[in-house]
């Protein structure tokens, strides 16, 4: 076991994927000479060399479009989009293909691509560095939807994601690179070495796509999140006192729906949380899920705590970013409801 | 804004009830070009960009340094199938005219771009095709009954009823599944062949689209990543002068030639005759031979006519002037093969009409075929619950309820 | 007053709106010359020229662009994405542009370009002739949704979203081209002279932005639905002889909240249903509104009809599409709760 | 996999630790290269993509017919606009540095690029600036407290508080706001400029992109439009060489000069020393007067080096040779110019200290009054309310409820 922050566990994921498999290439830009913005591809391309990983034109769509082709020729891509709001020329060829070549060919394609991105804010990126699309990909049929929370996490579901037959996208929120993020900006960092979950395996594991992790086990609440938001609702609940049971999703879809559902017939109340924006939001499909199987045990209704609707501006960051007052006041509401 | 409008509109050479017009179409004599070296740089040859490829002159003779010299075995074997594409081609579009069928595209007047190509090529280079290339599943060697299942969605159909007719594919062919989405297989086309590159191994892959879809991103991404990989691809653009109603000006055909693409990204662009079946051969050979020895990806521009209307369900004669393809300067590609083995004394009219014949009995026994397992409107039918298959590998929870619902519903 | 099925109310829009303001262009595949596949711009190049009546190259993307392009520039582009499975290429212009450029230029620029593009099942147009992807634009904030489900409220509705400085995103539902649809496609197809919304005056008129439409009063159960479900919902009521509530949104983006509430408060009971995928679907965004705000009101469970999270294949259309069955089902759940 | 593998991949020419070398770069000696007719084909002028115009040579004279003869005022000016953009630059790169705002991009060694195009067009023309460009901005007077605020997200930014640093705009300057998302601004300019030609009026529009960021579709779609339509626009690809880390071969300038994706679309490609300021004049120039006389659109190239880190947030000693700007091959923009003035006898070293002085004071007068109007650690801050306005024309209700739950969620 060692400690490891995400970035070095999803380098050990990708490092411990190449290594048992010749078919995983990388692509991305600036993956290779240079390890990636955050350095998450580092020394990679030092020990496969240029032909595994490879840096890219900045063409989003070209990386995912020549992705679907090698893959399609046997090799198992992991395409890097430097940032997920960069995602977007990428959009058709993940929409349009990936998502469909194994139905459209009746099981005669298929392209095992892994597409991971960094996500989320907190990290003073403005508008164009901070977004959480998420929700824009749960809704296509064909693709898998991914989020850790931890560095654990993040080695074993992308090395699940990479070994799956069926394309991922992988969000990393990229807050939580370097440690765990409450949402208070003004508390100095924890680093990853502090939280068990930086124990991380050197070899090879997998954490199963499409099961949620009860990160706390509570009795009053649920809290369904994924992502950052983990640990701001954790600490939201704390500050409170409401013994909450916690939901880490990690995987969004497929959605673990007996997981949230057990938890909240339990518990009878639950407040859904995302950075992203609300409307249409992933917490909308979580809240509905909900609501359709465990209606009668509803004792309140269940609230989103989410990014507003508005881009996530430079300035804002912490009025933008839901945090813990803003759970904090929907938990107040869902335990005592007006 | 009361001064002149500056904005630069082109113009189709002929719109309904005016004269055909090919005048604007740039042609060399057959025999005409040189064939450079497969290894000369793409600044050496830029003219291949703008010069037109041309073997078989109107005489039906062969010449220049462009003729494969094919033997006539192969020629007859071409000409089979481009003949069989059209014969496909004109019972499936009567077949949807019938109402046996939704829709369906022929490729009529088109038919070398595919099966010459298809020829030219070795069974385990990869091929990624736009709908209208038939001729490349045709003579890899799929069963028309197989592509006629797909068409009607029964029972046999190898989409499992996914997939609008004409959208084939083929595994054990190399043929990639098509889209409905215009361009998207040509970077995936480069894709391919830079796994093969990663691999070392000794495949191209090939893609073809429209005209039209070369306005798309995914026909710049393609171009782009075949050059800087330098990919063993070869991009093929079929410029049959129309998408839809709009005519190959609007995707920027007026100002230089979509062959002409590729020297501004490093990579050969030839403009070849696209109802030459030697003149494709050759130039198919020529690219393939680039990409097998290293030498990086070739574009080529196949210049063409759409003879038909686009679809089943479109109408040519709101757009463009009739039988316009009548006075099509390069004739019909089947017809111009034929003259040139009668030309050799390799062929006939007797022996045309012979296989002609020969033809359309094995279209109309396949379709006998066919139909056995089911068509639109009878049975056998495919089962519903196959609709929720292969969204993924194993299917999630939420498809084996969303599947039930829909049992229930229809009980 | 004239009888106008769809086609020719939308034609008229813009003929309309073309002979108010000279800022007004349209850009579009096959769109001039031809009048568009579905023939909605018949004669407006004649009429108006091809300088204001633009046939494109076939570059979605590049078509929302260089209509942004020209809105900044003082005119009002009408963009036709010839149909909605179409609209990806174009996706990264739309949401990282279109949606914020009055945002992240305080509002010193602004881009009023309206996208109208055809969307819906029901004429067997397989998997990419069918989709309904309005979901993936209601979560971005800064675009107006619309999708009229006849031909009275798809001239106003157009209009309205022409003289709107906001961009909006038009689907219209091409299975209500030529006529109302109720979901069973055995009938004989109905044109639009046979219905009350098939009368549509000839000059200019609007129907808001933002506002719901009571297309049926009634007591017993509130359907939310838009689109060509207007139909079917009305039909399945009809079989089952439940006295429902049939509220068109009409404008999904901003959502009239209000509307529904107010209903559902009265009826207690609620179905939501669309065409498209259920996982992230616009549904759940209703849903959860309804959920959080009409929570104590709720006798049971709200119930989404929507299409399957498969892509629309053309063989099983019927299968796919959510017809009366489908709907009759729900509201059989949602008034008699097991 | 034991095969060799053919992929092909583009090399940086000098990593850390190795020599600079710009043996790859193709020059031309100043004055070499012909000025063709504004109205000449592109097809007959497509040297102009591979050559490089140069009017200063290393001895500061202009030589050669694209020498735009400017007087000594306007190049004293332009001086100063480079300067002053220098100057900035620096200034604020160490406010980055001490922390007063989160993050900063310098253009030093391109200041050229932005400050002799911009002096080459007229105010009603419409500019499409990258990140990098903000010698236009300069150039067209913006005040430095304006920018400065701007970086500082304090109450006077005119971005209120939504964009990183470096994404101004100026709706009265004629500024496009700045994306953070590359490429997108290039086919607007070419819509801008289709809307100008469109309405029958007498601007152009004129964009900027890296030579990374031509690897994006927005890059093709403004190429394709430009050529369609002829629309009245200039297309800048400011080739630094470098994309973050990655070298411009993996944007296709290893095959090909970038100016030489112009005539694939029948569009003229300039390529240009962009650190000449009288060579830039001149091709924009050019291009301008192409455009207004509706000759339609042109790319330009410009040969240039990112002398600085790529934004604040890098370090290029991880991937490139150190000072390798130093041995950049075309000098320093603002020497160079400073150069050609002494040599005309219009400058002198101390006119130079002095001016250096004037803009230092200028700047640190200008932050002073910046701060005022608060920073990021400091107040006044912008009313969060803020957040919730310009996502449309009119606050729809579930904003003002949002907003109203932000108000809840602070007191
Ligand atoms: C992304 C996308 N946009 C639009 C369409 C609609 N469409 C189908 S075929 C076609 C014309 C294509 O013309 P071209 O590429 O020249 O091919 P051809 O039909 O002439 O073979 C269009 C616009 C589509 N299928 N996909
Ligand atoms: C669509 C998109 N993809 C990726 C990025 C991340 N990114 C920001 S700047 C940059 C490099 C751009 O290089 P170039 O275009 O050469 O411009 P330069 O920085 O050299 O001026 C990258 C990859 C982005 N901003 N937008
Ligand atoms: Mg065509
Ligand atoms: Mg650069």
């Amino acid at each position: 076991m060692a400690q490891m922050n995400m970035i070095q566990a999803l380098n050990s994921a990708m490092d411990i994927a190449m290594g048992r498999d010749p078919a995983v290439v990388l692509m991305g830009e600036d993956i290779g000479y240079f390890g990636g913005v955050f350095r998450v591809t580092d020394g990679l391309q030092r020990k496969y060399g240029e032909h595994r990983v490879i840096d890219s034109p900045i063409a989003e769509g070209g990386i995912v479009a020549t992705a679907i082709g090698m893959a399609v020729n046997g090799l198992r891509p992991v395409a890097e989009i430097q940032f997920a709001d960069y995602i977007y020329p990428g959009y058709d060829q993940i929409v349009s293909e990936l998502a469909r070549l194994r139905y459209r060919s009746a099981g005669a394609f298929c392209a095992p691509v892994t597409i991971r991105t960094p996500c989320g804010g907190g990290i003073r990126g403005g508008q164009t560095h901070s977004q959480s699309p998420e929700a824009l990909f749960t809704h296509v049929a064909g693709l898998k939807v991914v989020m850790p929370s931890n560095p654990f996490d993040a080695k074993g579901l992308l090395i699940a994601a990479i070994e799956d037959d069926d394309p991922v996208v992988f969000f990393e929120p990229k807050r939580l690179y370097n440690g765990p993020f409450d949402g208070d900006p003004h508390k100095p960092a924890v680093p990853w070495s502090t939280h068990p979950k930086g124990e991380v395996p050197d070899g090879h594991y997998t954490v199963p796509l499409g099961r949620a992790e009860i990160v706390r086990a509570g009795s009053a609440v649920t809290i369904v999140t994924y992502g950052t938001m983990v640990y701001v609702a954790a600490a939201a609940a704390a500050n409170l006192g409401v013994d909450a049971e916690i939901i880490d999703l990690r995987t969004l879809a497929p959605l673990d729906t007996d997981a949230i559902c057990t938890s909240v017939k339990k518990t009878g109340r639950c407040v859904v949380a995302h950075e992203a924006t609300r409307m249409s939001g992933f917490g909308a499909e979580i809240l509905s899920v909900l609501q359709e199987e465990c209606f009668y045990d509803l004792e309140a209704p269940i609230q989103r705590v989410t990014g507003w609707d508005t881009p996530y501006p430079h300035a804002f960051e912490w009025e933008y970013f839901p945090g813990q007052k803003r759970v904090e006041l929907a938990l107040r509401a869902v335990m005592e409801p007006a | 804004m009361n001064k002149r409008s500056r904005l630069h509109i082109p113009r189709a050479p002929a719109r309904p009830g005016e004269k055909p017009d090919f005048r604007y179409v740039q042609l060399s004599p057959a025999g005409a070009v040189a064939r450079p070296d497969v290894n000369a740089r793409a600044r050496e040859i830029e003219h291949l960009a703008t010069d037109l490829v041309r073997v078989l002159d109107d005489d039906g003779r062969a010449l220049g340094p462009w003729d494969p010299h094919l033997d006539a075995a192969e020629l007859q074997v071409g000409l089979r199938h481009m003949l069989l594409t059209r014969i496909y081609d004109d019972r499936m579009q009567r077949t949807q005219r019938a109402g046996k069928i939704t829709f369906y595209m022929r490729s009529l007047g088109e038919e070398a771009v595919s099966v010459a190509a298809c020829m030219a090529l070795k069974p385990g280079d990869m091929l990624f095709p736009s709908y209208r290339n038939q001729g490349l599943h045709i003579t890899r060697g799929l069963s028309l009954v197989d592509m006629m299942c797909q068409l009607l969605s029964n029972t046999r159909d190898m989409c499992k009823g996914r997939q609008l007719p004409v959208m084939y594919h083929s595994r054990a062919a190399n043929i990639f599944t098509i889209s409905g989405n215009l361009a998207t297989q040509l970077p995936q086309a480069v894709g391919w062949a830079m796994a093969a590159a990663i691999k070392g191994e000794d495949h191209l892959a090939a893609g073809w689209l429209g005209e039209g879809s070369t306005a798309e991103a995914d026909f710049h991404y393609a171009l782009l990543f075949a050059s800087v990989y330098q990919a063993p691809a070869i991009l093929n653009v079929v410029n049959n002068q129309w998408a839809i109603s709009t005519f190959q000006g609007f995707a920027g055909g007026e100002q230089r030639s979509f062959a002409a693409r590729g020297p501004g990204y490093g990579i050969p662009g030839v403009r070849v005759d696209g109802n030459d079946f030697l003149a494709v051969y050759a130039v198919t050979r020529w690219a393939a031979e680039r990409a097998r020895t290293g030498a990086g990806p070739t574009l080529i521009e196949h210049v063409t006519y759409r003879a038909a209307a686009h679809s089943t369900s479109d109408d040519p004669s709101r757009y463009r002037a009739k039988d316009d393809h009548l006075h099509w300067p390069l004739g019909d590609p089947v017809e111009r093969l034929k003259r040139h083995l009668i030309r050799l004394g390799e062929w006939s009219e007797e022996r045309h009409q012979a296989l002609t014949a020969e033809l359309e009995a094995l279209v109309a026994a396949s379709w006998k075929e066919a139909v056995t397992h089911g068509t639109l409107t009878e049975g056998p039918n495919l089962d519903p619950d196959l609709m929720f298959e292969d969204v993924f590998e194993e299917m999630p929870p939420h498809l084996i309820k969303q599947r039930a619902a829909l049992r229930k519903e229809r009980s």
